[in-house]
C-alpha cells in the first residue's frame, strides 16, 4: 500500500473556499485544469423560441415536465425544475427598450388594476397577461432563457452529504445520478431555486453544462441550437470580456436597462459561470436580486451551533445542580 | 487488493489524498461520471441530414449508433443554419424515434368502430384493386364532347413535407394512372 | 439623424472582392435604431446608465428558491427527536453521575430510541432509501448533514450500548463509556440540525440562523426534560424539571429574539400552518412549564407537563419546517430583503 | 419570422448587427416584432392598401430608382386605348364578365403587341390560337387558375412594345401606375388600416432611404400574404413597390417567401399539383382534337428561355414513357389526362360529398387540422370509399371515423360510415434518401442513417410497389385505358431487404440524360426530337457529372458567403434570381458596394460572386436581330430572362385573372365597407363551386347582419407547434410548451365580452362554435379603422383532439373562398363573435351556429354577389 501522501503543497488553500473571487477548479482538486467554461445569455436578442429548451431535454432526455397552459404570456414551463433544465421567461411590460416602436395602443385602458403587482402578479389572478405598469403606447416583451448559475460557490454542492453534486474541472457543478440519495439538502439550498427533484425518481437534477459533451469538447446542446446566439458558451473569461462590450455598446445606444447578473466575483455567490445580460430587474425574470450562497455563512453558523451546544451543557449541569432541589 | 482498492477509491481517503480536502471536486467524482461517454462521440456513423419541419433548410447531423438513432442536432457546416436548430428541429429526434410513432398497419373495415391490424403486403394488394377499380368507374374518355382520357374516382393530398424524388413518382404514377387531383400542401 | 445612428447606418458592403464590414458588433442591438422616437431615448443616454426605483415585483408571483422537498412527518419528526435525544443523552449521563437509575434508564433509552427513529426518519426521506449509505461517502465540512450524519453514525449506536447496558445492568463500564461519549456527541446532535435547516436559502430559517440553534437546543432540552417528567418517579425528576425549565426559558427567548431581529421574514412563524403549529407549541410550552413548576409534588401533573412539553418541542419544530416552507413558497420574503440589502449598500 | 422561422431569422440578427433595420408589419406583437425596430399592427387583409400606399408615396415623392425603373421595368411600356382601370370604374378592370366571375384580359395589352398569358394561362388562349373551343371550355380553363405557373416566370408576346423612355406617355405603365395609386393616400391608407399617419410615413421613408442605387431593402412574407383571396395580388403590389425601387436581383434585395414544410418549394417544382407538370409546365386542358404542337403553339412564348418549351415536355414526356414515346405519336403527349376546369383539393371535397370522388389518399398531410373548414374535410373523407393515410402517428385525418368532432356531437355513428381506412406508417427522412428543395429553391439531400421498423415505409417505397403492383395486375390488359399506366418507365433500382428504390436513380431520371443516357448538365441541352429526357427541366443539372450535386456539403466556412458549393439550387445553381439586374444596363455594378455579378470586358463574360442568371457570354450591348428567338431574342440589357421580353413587370398585361395590377378589396368577409371603391370584394374571387350548408358565408362591411360577426379573427403559427401538429402535437417536448389550443385578444375586447384571462371563449362564425382558452395581452391591440375600434382575435391553428397537447382547430372557422390565381383559402382573416365559456357540446354546438346565421340573416346567397 503506497503511502497516504497528504502533502500540504498540494493543497488548495482554503482561503476563497466559500467567498469571494476564486478559481473553482483548483479549489476542487484540479491543480491542472481546463479553462473555467460558462454561458452568457444575452436576453436583448433572444427571440424565446425555446430552442434550448427543447434542445437540452433531447440530449438529457429529461422527462416532459406538464401539459399545462399557464396564461403566463408565452412561457408555459414555468421556471427551472428536475426536468427543465433551460426555461424560457416571457414578461410582458410597458416600458420601452430603448427607441423601438411597438406599434401598440391601449390608451383607454387602464392596466395597474388589471395587474396589481405589475408582472409580479399570478397569472391565475390577472384580468391580462400580467404587465408591468406604464405609459400607454409603450410596450416590450422580454424573454429570456435562464438556466443554473453554476455559482463560484454554489451552495447545493456544498451542502452536498454524499459528494454527488460535485466542481468538475471546467469549474461547473453538476449532479452524478449514480451518487444521488435523494436527500433533497441542495434544493433548499440553491439561491436561485435552480436544482430539484424529479417526482417519481426521488433524486435530484439540473443542468450539467452538458459535462459529457464538454468532456469530448463539444459545446452544450442549448447554446449549439440557439438561433440568435443569445446563449454564448466559452471560457468564463472570454465571455465576461464580451459581455462587457455587449454593455458598453447597449448603454450607448440608448439601452439604459441593460445590466449584467451574475458577472461580478465579489457577489454574494462569488459570480455566476452562467450569467446574463437582462433589461430590467432580476426579480421580474424571477431571479432573486441579490443572492448570496448560504455557506458563506456557515463559520458563523457553526460558532452559534457551539455556542448553543455549551449552552445546552451548561443547562444540564446547571439542571443537576438544582435538580436535588426542585425534585 | 480488493480491499486496499475499494479504500482508496473510498472518496474519504480521496479527499485526504487527491488536493481536494473539502470533498467538493475530485475527489468526489464518481465512475459514471469518469466515463462519460456522449453520444455524439460515440456513435458508430454521422449521417448527414436536412431537417424535415419548415423550408429554412437547417442541416442536421443524424448520429448512428448498433443501426438505431441516437441523436439528432445541427450541422455546424451548413451555411443555412450554421449548426443550430429551432425548437421544432430541436424534437427531430423524438419525433423519428418517439413512442408516438405507428409501425404498423392499421385497418378500419367500413362499417367498423376499432382498428384492425393487417399485414402490409396485403394492404397494398387491398389498396392497388380499390386504386383500378375505383379509376375505372370514375373514369371519363371524354368531358362535354373532348377527350379528358382521365378519373375522378380518386384523389391525392400531401407532397410538401416528401422528398422531391417520392413527389414525382406520386405525380408520374397517378397521372399515369389517369388522375388529375393530386394535390398538396402549396395549396393550402 | 443623430450622431449614433449614422454610425448604425449599415457598414456592410457586397464589394466585388467579396463582404466588407460584416461585423461592426457580434450582435445586434435591438430596438435602437428607428428615426421617429430616437430623440426620447437620446435624452436618457445622458450621464452614466440609471436604473429607476422599482417597488416589489416579481415573475408571476412564483417563488424565486425551490421549496423544501422534505416532508412532514419525517423531518420535523427528524429535528424533534435529533434534539430530543442530544439532551436526554446529557441527562442520561447526570442521572449517572448522580446515581438516578430511573432517570439514566428512561434518558438513556429515550436517548437510543430518539435517535433511532430520527435516523429512519431521515431515511425514510430520502428519494433513494437504498442509498442511504452514500451519506458516508464523503465528509464534507460545509455540508450540516454530512457532518450529521458521520455524527449520528458514531452516536446512535454509542446510545444504544449505553441503553442496553443502563436497561440490563450488564457490562457497566462499557455503558458508562458509551454514556459519557454519547453526552459528548449529544449537544452536538441536538444543536446541528439548526444548522442543516439555516443553511439553506429558505429566508425563514437562515436568516435565523443565529438564534436557531439555541431554539433548537432549548427546544430539546425541555423534550428531554418532559420525556423524564413523563415517565421517571418524582424522587428522581428534579434534573429533568430542571432541564425542561431552562429549556422552555431557552427557546421561546430565543425564538421572541430571532422574531424580532429577522423582521419580516419571521412573518411566517406567526401565519398559516407554521404559525398555528408554532403557537400551539408555546401554549403546550407554557403549560407545561406551568404544570413542571407548580405541580412538583403531583405525580399525574408532572407527567402531564411533560408530555406537554414533548408535544410542544415537536409542535415547534414543525412549526419551523412549516413556516420555512411557507417562506420559499412566497417570492416576497427572498425579493424584498435582498432590495433592502441592495439599498443599504448604496 | 421569430416565431415560424426562427434559424432563419439569425439572418436578420445578422443584418440588424450590421445596421439593417426591421420593419414588422403584422396585426399581432409577436417574438419577430419583440426585436424589430418598429412595429406597425394593421388590420388583417388590408396589406394591399398598405403597400399601394408606399407605392404612391414613392412615386409622387420621385423616391424610386429611374434608372432601374426605366431600364429594367416595363414602366416606359405603352398600353392599349382600350385599358380601363379602377379609377375609372370604381373598383373593377376592364374585361369584367359579371356573370361569369372573371376578367377577359384583351382590354390589358401592350399597344400594337399580343401578350399572351403567362405559363399557367395561355391555354386560355386556346381558341384565339388554334382555333374552336367555345365559351364554356373557355371558362373551364380560366377557372383552373394555374397561377403556381409563375413559379419559372413565362410569358408569351409577339411584336415589338412601343416604350416612352421619359415615362411620360399618359398611356404607359408608369403613368396608369401613378393614377391607379393616387387614391392609396397616407390618410386613406390609415383610414382602412388602422394605423397611424405617421407610423405609416416612417415605415415610407425608411424603405425609401434604404432603396435606390447604394442601398436595398428587402421583404419577408409568408402564408400571411397568400392566404387571402386577392393572395397572389397581395404579393404583386411588393413586387411593384421593389420593381420601383430597384430592389431586385440585386443582393440584400428581394422578395423573400418564407415556406413551412421541408419540400414544399420542391412539391411545386416538381408538382404534386393538379394543374402542373414538372417544371411548371402546364397540364394540358380537354380541347378538341389537341395534339403537342398545338398545345405548344398556346402554351409557349417565342422569346426568352420559355421558348424551348417544347424541348422540356418532350424531354419530360420521354423519361415517363420511354421508347413508346416517339415523335409518330406525339411522344404519348395523348396519356396525359385533361383538366376541364378546377380540380384542386377544395373542389376534390365537393367530389367527395358529392360521391364522385371515392378514394382518397393523404400523404403527410392533415386537413381534418390544416384544412380549410375541416368540417367540410371531414365529411368528405365519411363520405369516401376508401382512405389511405400515411402518415408517423394517428393524425385526426386518420381517426375523426372514431373520436372526430361529429361523433363527440353525435352528428355522425361510426357504424354508418362505410369508409374504409387504412393507415400505413411512413418512413421518416432519417429512414430514406432523398431531396427536399428549401424556401430559397436549393436542394439538399439527406442520407438514409437507418433502416425504417416494423411496416414503416418511404413513400417512395410505398408509390413504387403500390405502381408495381397495379402493373402486375393489369398486364394482361388491352383495354386503352391502361396503356399509360403499361408503358410508363418504372424499374427502378430497388436496396436492401425493404427493396427500397433507389432514390438517386430517380433524381437521375429528374435530372435527365441524354440518347446515351449520359446525365445532362443544363436544361439548355434538352431537344425537342425526343434525344433526352429530362423529369423536371428545371433542375437539370443538379445530377451533371452523375454526381448528386444535392448532396454537396462543403463547409460553410470553406467558401464565400453565397456558398455555391453547399447544395444545388434551381436554376443551374443560381442562388439569386434575375441577378443581372444587380449591374446596371453597361454591366458595370450600381454600386461598388452592391456587387453580385458583373460584366467583365476582358474576358468578354459575365462574372462575379454568385453564378450569372443570364446567358454567360452575352455582352451588355447584345440587341437581338429581327427574329431571334428565344433566349437569343432578349437583349443584353434584359434581365428577367424567362419573360419574353426580358423585363420586369410593374403592369401585368396577361397572367393574372383578377387584374394587371393590385387594388385593395375588403376579404371575403369584413366588418368594414371598402373605402377606396365601390367594389367591396375581389370581383372574381372563387367562391361559386363551394357554395354549400355547411360553408355559408357572413354579411360584410356594413350589410345587415354585419355587426353579429363584428371582429376579425386571423389564424396563425406559433413557434411551438408546426402547422397542423402532426409533426408536433405528438412530441412531449414540443406538446408542452403550447399544450393547449388559446386565443389571443386585447384587454379592451377582454373588458368588452368579459373574457377571463386564462379561461375560456367560444369564437362563433357562420361555419362553426370552437373553443379557447383565453390569453388576454397587450401585444393584440385594438384599431382605429374607418373612426371606428376594431378588435382582432387572434387564432394559433396547430391543435385537433388526438395527440399529447389537443384543442379545436381554428380551420373549423374557415370558409371555402378562394383567390383566383391560385385556389388558396382566406384564412388569415374572417369576421367573427366571441363569446366567454366554453362551447356547447353535442347537437347543441350547431344550434348556436345556426342561431347566429339566423340573427345575422344568412342565406346560401350571402356573401356571394361580385
Amino acid at each position: 500500500m503506497a503511502p497516504v501522501d497528504i502533502t500540504i503543497g498540494r493543497r488548495p488553500s482554503l482561503d476563497g473556499a466559500l467567498l469571494g473571487d476564486t478559481d473553482p477548479a483548483t479549489q476542487g482538486g484540479y491543480p491542472d485544469h481546463p479553462p473555467r467554461m460558462g454561458f452568457f445569455t444575452d436576453t436583448s436578442v433572444c427571440i424565446g423560441c425555446k430552442a434550448c429548451e427543447v434542445a437540452c431535454k433531447e440530449w438529457n432526455a429529461i422527462p416532459e415536465d406538464g401539459l399545462l397552459f399557464t396564461g403566463m404570456s408565452m412561457d408555459n414551463s414555468q421556471g427551472l425544475g428536475a426536468d427543465t433544465w433551460r426555461h424560457v421567461a416571457f414578461i410582458e411590460q410597458r416600458k420601452p427598450i430603448a427607441a423601438q416602436d411597438p406599434g401598440v395602443a391601449h390608451e383607454g385602458v387602464d392596466v395597474t388594476p388589471l395587474a396589481r403587482q405589475g408582472s409580479g402578479t399570478a397569472a391565475g389572478q390577472a384580468a391580462v397577461t400580467p404587465t408591468t405598469p406604464g405609459d400607454a403606447g409603450e410596450f416590450r416583451w422580454l424573454m429570456a432563457s435562464d438556466v443554473c448559475k453554476h455559482c463560484t460557490h454554489a451552495a447545493c454542492l456544498d451542502v452536498c452529504p454524499t459528494g454527488s453534486l460535485f466542481r468538475t474541472e471546467f469549474g461547473t457543478v453538476v449532479v452524478q445520478e449514480d451518487i444521488c440519495n435523494g436527500c433533497g439538502y441542495c434544493i433548499p439550498a440553491c439561491p436561485y431555486g435552480v436544482i430539484d427533484q424529479r417526482e417519481g425518481d426521488g433524486r435530484a437534477w439540473k443542468c450539467t453544462l452538458c459535462y459529457d459533451r464538454l468532456s469530448v469538447g463539444q459545446e452544450p446542446a442549448c447554446a449549439k441550437s440557439c438561433p440568435t446566439n443569445s446563449i454564448q458558451f466559452g471560457p468564463l473569461d472570454e465571455l465576461r470580456e464580451r459581455a462587457d462590450a455587449r454593455l458598453a455598446r447597449l448603454h450607448e445606444a440608448g439601452v439604459i436597462d441593460a445590466r449584467l447578473y451574475g458577472r461580478d466575483p465579489h457577489d454574494g455567490v462569488g459570480g455566476d459561470g452562467a450569467f446574463f445580460l437582462l433589461l430590467d430587474e432580476p426579480e421580474v425574470y424571477g431571479l432573486p436580486p441579490d443572492p448570496v450562497v448560504t455557506t458563506r455563512d456557515l463559520p458563523s453558523m457553526a460558532k452559534h451551533v457551539a455556542a448553543a451546544a455549551a449552552t445546552l451543557i451548561g443547562g444540564a449541569l446547571a439542571a443537576f445542580a438544582v435538580g436535588r432541589w426542585v425534585s | 487488493m480488493r480491499v486496499r482498492t475499494w479504500i482508496e477509491g473510498w472518496p474519504v481517503v480521496r479527499q485526504l489524498t487527491d488536493g481536494d480536502p473539502l470533498g467538493r471536486g475530485a475527489a468526489a467524482k464518481s465512475k459514471h461520471s469518469a466515463h462519460l461517454d456522449p453520444r455524439t462521440a460515440s456513435a458508430d456513423k454521422v449521417v448527414k441530414s436536412v431537417c424535415p419541419f419548415c423550408a429554412v433548410g437547417c442541416g442536421q447531423n443524424v448520429y448512428v449508433k448498433n443501426d438505431k438513432v441516437v441523436h439528432i442536432e445541427g450541422d455546424p457546416d451548413s451555411p443555412v443554419s450554421r449548426g443550430r436548430l429551432c425548437p421544432r428541429g430541436s424534437s427531430t429526434l423524438q419525433l423519428t424515434t418517439g413512442s408516438s410513432r405507428e409501425y404498423r398497419v392499421l385497418y378500419r373495415r367500413p362499417h367498423g368502430t376499432d382498428w384492425e391490424q393487417l399485414p402490409l403486403d396485403q394492404a397494398m394488394n387491398m389498396i392497388a384493386d380499390r386504386m383500378i377499380k375505383t379509376r375505372r368507374e370514375g373514369w371519363q374518355w371524354e368531358v362535354d364532347g373532348k377527350r379528358t382520357r382521365r378519373t375522378t374516382g380518386f384523389a391525392s393530398l400531401g407532397g410538401a413535407t416528401l422528398d422531391n424524388e417520392e413527389n414525382y413518382l406520386i405525380k408520374k404514377l397517378f397521372t399515369a394512372l389517369g388522375a388529375v387531383q393530386i394535390e398538396n400542401q402549396a395549396r393550402i | 439623424m443623430t450622431e449614433f445612428q449614422q454610425a448604425r447606418r449599415s457598414s456592410s458592403d457586397v464589394t466585388k472582392d467579396g463582404l466588407r464590414g460584416q461585423r461592426p458588433d457580434r450582435d445586434a442591438l435591438t430596438g435602437v435604431a428607428t428615426g421617429k422616437r430616437a430623440k426620447l431615448r437620446a435624452r436618457q443616454r445622458d450621464g452614466a446608465p440609471t436604473v429607476p426605483e422599482v417597488t416589489f415585483t416579481s415573475y408571476y408571483n412564483l417563488p424565486v428558491i425551490n421549496s423544501p422537498v422534505w416532508s412532514s412527518p419525517d423531518i420535523p419528526g427528524y429535528l424533534f427527536l435529533g434534539g430530543l435525544a442530544g439532551a436526554a443523552s446529557l441527562l442520561g449521563a447526570g442521572a449517572q453521575v448522580t446515581r438516578r437509575p430511573a432517570l439514566g434508564r428512561v434518558s438513556k433509552a429515550g436517548a437510543f430510541a430518539a435517535g433511532v427513529l430520527s435516523l429512519v426518519g431521515l431515511v425514510h426521506d430520502l428519494g433513494r432509501p437504498a442509498r442511504f449509505l452514500h451519506m458516508l461517502r464523503v465528509f464534507k465540512v460545509t455540508s450540516p448533514m454530512s457532518v450529521g450524519s458521520w455524527l449520528l453514525s458514531g452516536y446512535v449506536p454509542l446510545t444504544g450500548i449505553a441503553a442496553a447496558s443502563s436497561l440490563s445492568g450488564r457490562a457497566p463500564k462499557v455503558g458508562a463509556a458509551a454514556t459519557a461519549a454519547s453526552a459528548l456527541l449529544g449537544p452536538a446532535v441536538a444543536s446541528y440540525t439548526a444548522a442543516l435547516i439555516s443553511d439553506t436559502a429558505v429566508p425563514a430559517w437562515h436568516d435565523g440562523y443565529p438564534e436557531m440553534p439555541f431554539v433548537f437546543v432549548g427546544s430539546g432540552a425541555a423534550a428531554a426534560g418532559g420525556l423524564g417528567l413523563l415517565a421517571v418517579p418524582l424522587t428522581q425528576s428534579g434534573p429533568a424539571r430542571a432541564m425542561a425549565v431552562f429549556g422552555v426559558g431557552t427557546e421561546l427567548a430565543s425564538f421572541e429574539r430571532m422574531k424580532r431581529r429577522i423582521g419580516m421574514t419571521a412573518e411566517p412563524y406567526s401565519e398559516g400552518r407554521g404559525g398555528a403549529y408554532v403557537r400551539a407549541g408555546k401554549v403546550l410550552s407554557l403549560f407545561g412549564l406551568a404544570g413542571a413548576v407548580l405541580g412538583r409534588g403531583n405525580r399525574v401533573v408532572t407527567a402531564l407537563s411533560g408530555a406537554a412539553l414533548l408535544a410542544s418541542s415537536a409542535a415547534t419544530r414543525w412549526g419551523i419546517f412549516h413556516a420555512g416552507v411557507q417562506s420559499a413558497n412566497d417570492p416576497k420574503y427572498t425579493i424584498i430583503p435582498q432590495r433592502e440589502r441592495i439599498k443599504g449598500r448604496r | 419570422m421569430a416565431e415560424c422561422h426562427p434559424v432563419g431569422f439569425q439572418w436578420v440578427m445578422e443584418a440588424k448587427a450590421r445596421g439593417a433595420k426591421v420593419i414588422h408589419v403584422d396585426p399581432r406583437f409577436t417574438r419577430t416584432s419583440a426585436l424589430a425596430d418598429i412595429h406597425v399592427p394593421l388590420r388583417a387583409g388590408t396589406d394591399i392598401a398598405f403597400l399601394g400606399g408606399i407605392i404612391n408615396y414613392v412615386l409622387t415623392n420621385d423616391k424610386y430608382f429611374r434608372e432601374y425603373v426605366v431600364a429594367y421595368t416595363n414602366a416606359g411600356t405603352i398600353l392599349i386605348e382600350d385599358y380601363r382601370d379602377t379609377e375609372d370604374l370604381d373598383g373593377v378592370f376592364s374585361g369584367l364578365d359579371v356573370d361569369q366571375r372573371s376578367y377577359d384580359f384583351h382590354t390589358w395589352q401592350y399597344e400594337g403587341m399580343e401578350v399572351q398569358a403567362a405559363s399557367g394561362h395561355r391555354d386560355l388562349e386556346y381558341q384565339d390560337k388554334a382555333g374552336g373551343g367555345n365559351g364554356r371550355s373557355r371558362r373551364s380553363v380560366h377557372h383552373s387558375g394555374r397561377g403556381e405557373a409563375h413559379g419559372s416566370g413565362g410569358v408569351a408576346i409577339t411584336g415589338v412594345p412601343q416604350v416612352d423612355p421619359t415615362l411620360q406617355h399618359p398611356r404607359c405603365v408608369f403613368q396608369v401606375l401613378k393614377r391607379h395609386y393616387a387614391r392609396y393616400t397616407p390618410e386613406m391608407v390609415s383610414d382602412i388600416c388602422g394605423v397611424s399617419v405617421d407610423t405609416f410615413l416612417q415605415v415610407c421613408k425608411l424603405l425609401a432611404e434604404n432603396s435606390g442605387r447604394e442601398r436595398t431593402s428587402s421583404f419577408v412574407y409568408s402564408v400571411g400574404w397568400t392566404q387571402h383571396t386577392v393572395g397572389v395580388q397581395y404579393i404583386r403590389t411588393a413586387a411593384v413597390l421593389q420593381q420601383l425601387l430597384g430592389n431586385i436581383g440585386r443582393p440584400g434585395g428581394g422578395i423573400m417567401a418564407l415556406r413551412g414544410h421541408a419540400s414544399i418549394q420542391g412539391s411545386t417544382d416538381i408538382p404534386t399539383l393538379y394543374n402542373l407538370l414538372p417544371g411548371y409546365i402546364p397540364m394540358p386542358h380537354a380541347h378538341s382534337n389537341e395534339d403537342l404542337d398545338s398545345f405548344i403553339e398556346a402554351e409557349s412564348p417565342k422569346k426568352g428561355y420559355w421558348a424551348q418549351m417544347r424541348a422540356y415536355t418532350v424531354s419530360l414526356l420521354k423519361s415517363w414513357w420511354g421508347p413508346a414515346a416517339t415523335p409518330d405519336n406525339d411522344f404519348c403527349f395523348d396519356y396525359l389526362p385533361r383538366l376541364t376546369g378546377n380540380h384542386s383539393t377544395y373542389e376534390t371535397v365537393m367530389a367527395q360529398l358529392a360521391g364522385e370522388c371515392k378514394g382518397y389518399f393523404l400523404l403527410g398531410e392533415n386537413p381534418a387540422v390544416g384544412s380549410a373548414n375541416a368540417k367540410m374535410q371531414r365529411l368528405g373523407m365519411a363520405n369516401l370509399e376508401w382512405l389511405v393515410v400515411r402518415d408517423f402517428s394517428l393524425i385526426e385525418s386518420a381517426t375523426w371515423w372514431k373520436d372526430g368532432p361529429e361523433i363527440e356531437s353525435g352528428e355522425l355513428r361510426p357504424e354508418d360510415i362505410g369508409t374504409e381506412v387504412f393507415f400505413l406508417p411512413a418512413a421518416a427522412h432519417t429512414e430514406k434518401d432523398g431531396s427536399f428543395t428549401n424556401t430559397q429553391r436549393m436542394l439538399q439531400w439527406h442520407h438514409q442513417a437507418v433502416e425504417p421498423c416494423g411496416d414503416a415505409r418511404s413513400d417512395l417505397w410505398f408509390t413504387f410497389h403500390l405502381g408495381r403492383k397495379i402493373r402486375e395486375k393489369l398486364a394482361a390488359s388491352t383495354d386503352e385505358m391502361d396503356r399509360p399506366i403499361l408503358d410508363l418507365t418504372w424499374d427502378y433500382p430497388t436496396k436492401g431487404s425493404l427493396a427500397e428504390p433507389e432514390a438517386e436513380a430517380v433524381l437521375a431520371e429528374i435530372n435527365g440524360w441524354d440518347a446515351e443516357g449520359s446525365p445532362l448538365s443544363s436544361y439548355e441541352q434538352l431537344k425537342e426530337d425526343g434525344s433526352t429526357a429530362c423529369g423536371c427541366w428545371i433542375y437539370c443539372g443538379v445530377y451533371s457529372n452523375a454526381i448528386n450535386q444535392a448532396a454537396r456539403r462543403k463547409p460553410a466556412a470553406q467558401q464565400d458567403w453565397i456558398a455555391k458549393e453547399w447544395g444545388w439550387a434551381w436554376p443551374a445553381n443560381r442562388r439569386i434570381l434575375y441577378n443581372r439586374a444587380s449591374a446596371d444596363p453597361d454591366g458595370k455594378p450600381w454600386s461598388a458596394r452592391k456587387a453580385l455579378v458583373w460584366w467583365d470586358e476582358d474576358k468578354a463574360k459575365w462574372t462575379g460572386h454568385d453564378i450569372p442568371d443570364f446567358t454567360a457570354t452575352k455582352s451588355p450591348h447584345y440587341r437581338p436581330p429581327p427574329g431571334a428567338t428565344g433566349a437569343a431574342a432578349l437583349a443584353g440589357v434584359d434581365p428577367f430572362v424567362m419573360q419574353a421580353d426580358g423585363k420586369s413587370w410593374l403592369f401585368v398585361p396577361a397572367g393574372l385573372t383578377d387584374g394587371p395590377l393590385p387594388a385593395h378589396y375588403e376579404p371575403q368577409e369584413s366588418p368594414v365597407p371598402n373605402l377606396l371603391y365601390r367594389q367591396q370584394r375581389n370581383p372574381v374571387r372563387q367562391i361559386t363551386a363551394m357554395v354549400h350548408p355547411h360553408d355559408r358565408f357572413e354579411p360584410s362591411g356594413g350589410e345587415p347582419g354585419t355587426e353579429v360577426f363584428p371582429y376579425v379573427c386571423s389564424t396563425y403559427r406559433i413557434a411551438e407547434h408546426h402547422t397542423a401538429g402532426g409533426m408536433s402535437r405528438f412530441s412531449p417536448y414540443l406538446a408542452e410548451l403550447a399544450p393547449e389550443f388559446f386565443c389571443e385578444v386585447s384587454p379592451e375586447l377582454a373588458t368588452e365580452r368579459r373574457l377571463e384571462h386564462a379561461g375560456w371563449a367560444t369564437i362563433i362564425t357562420a361555419r362553426a362554435a370552437i373553443e379557447a382558452r383565453v390569453m388576454v395581452t397587450e401585444r393584440m391591440t385594438p384599431m382605429t379603422v374607418a373612426g371606428k375600434r376594431l378588435h382582432h382575435v387572434g387564432l394559433p391553428y396547430h391543435w385537433g383532439h388526438s395527440g399529447l397537447a389537443t384543442g379545436d382547430p381554428a380551420n373549423e372557422l374557415a370558409h371555402l373562398s378562394l383567390d383566383p390565381n391560385v385556389h388558396i383559402q382566406e384564412v388569415k382573416v374572417l369576421a367573427c363573435d366571441i363569446q366567454p365559456g366554453r362551447r356547447p357540446r353535442g347537437r347543441a354546438r350547431d344550434a348556436l351556429v345556426e342561431e347566429y346565421q339566423r340573427r345575422a340573416g344568412i342565406t346560401e346567397r350571402t356573401g356571394t354577389e361580385v
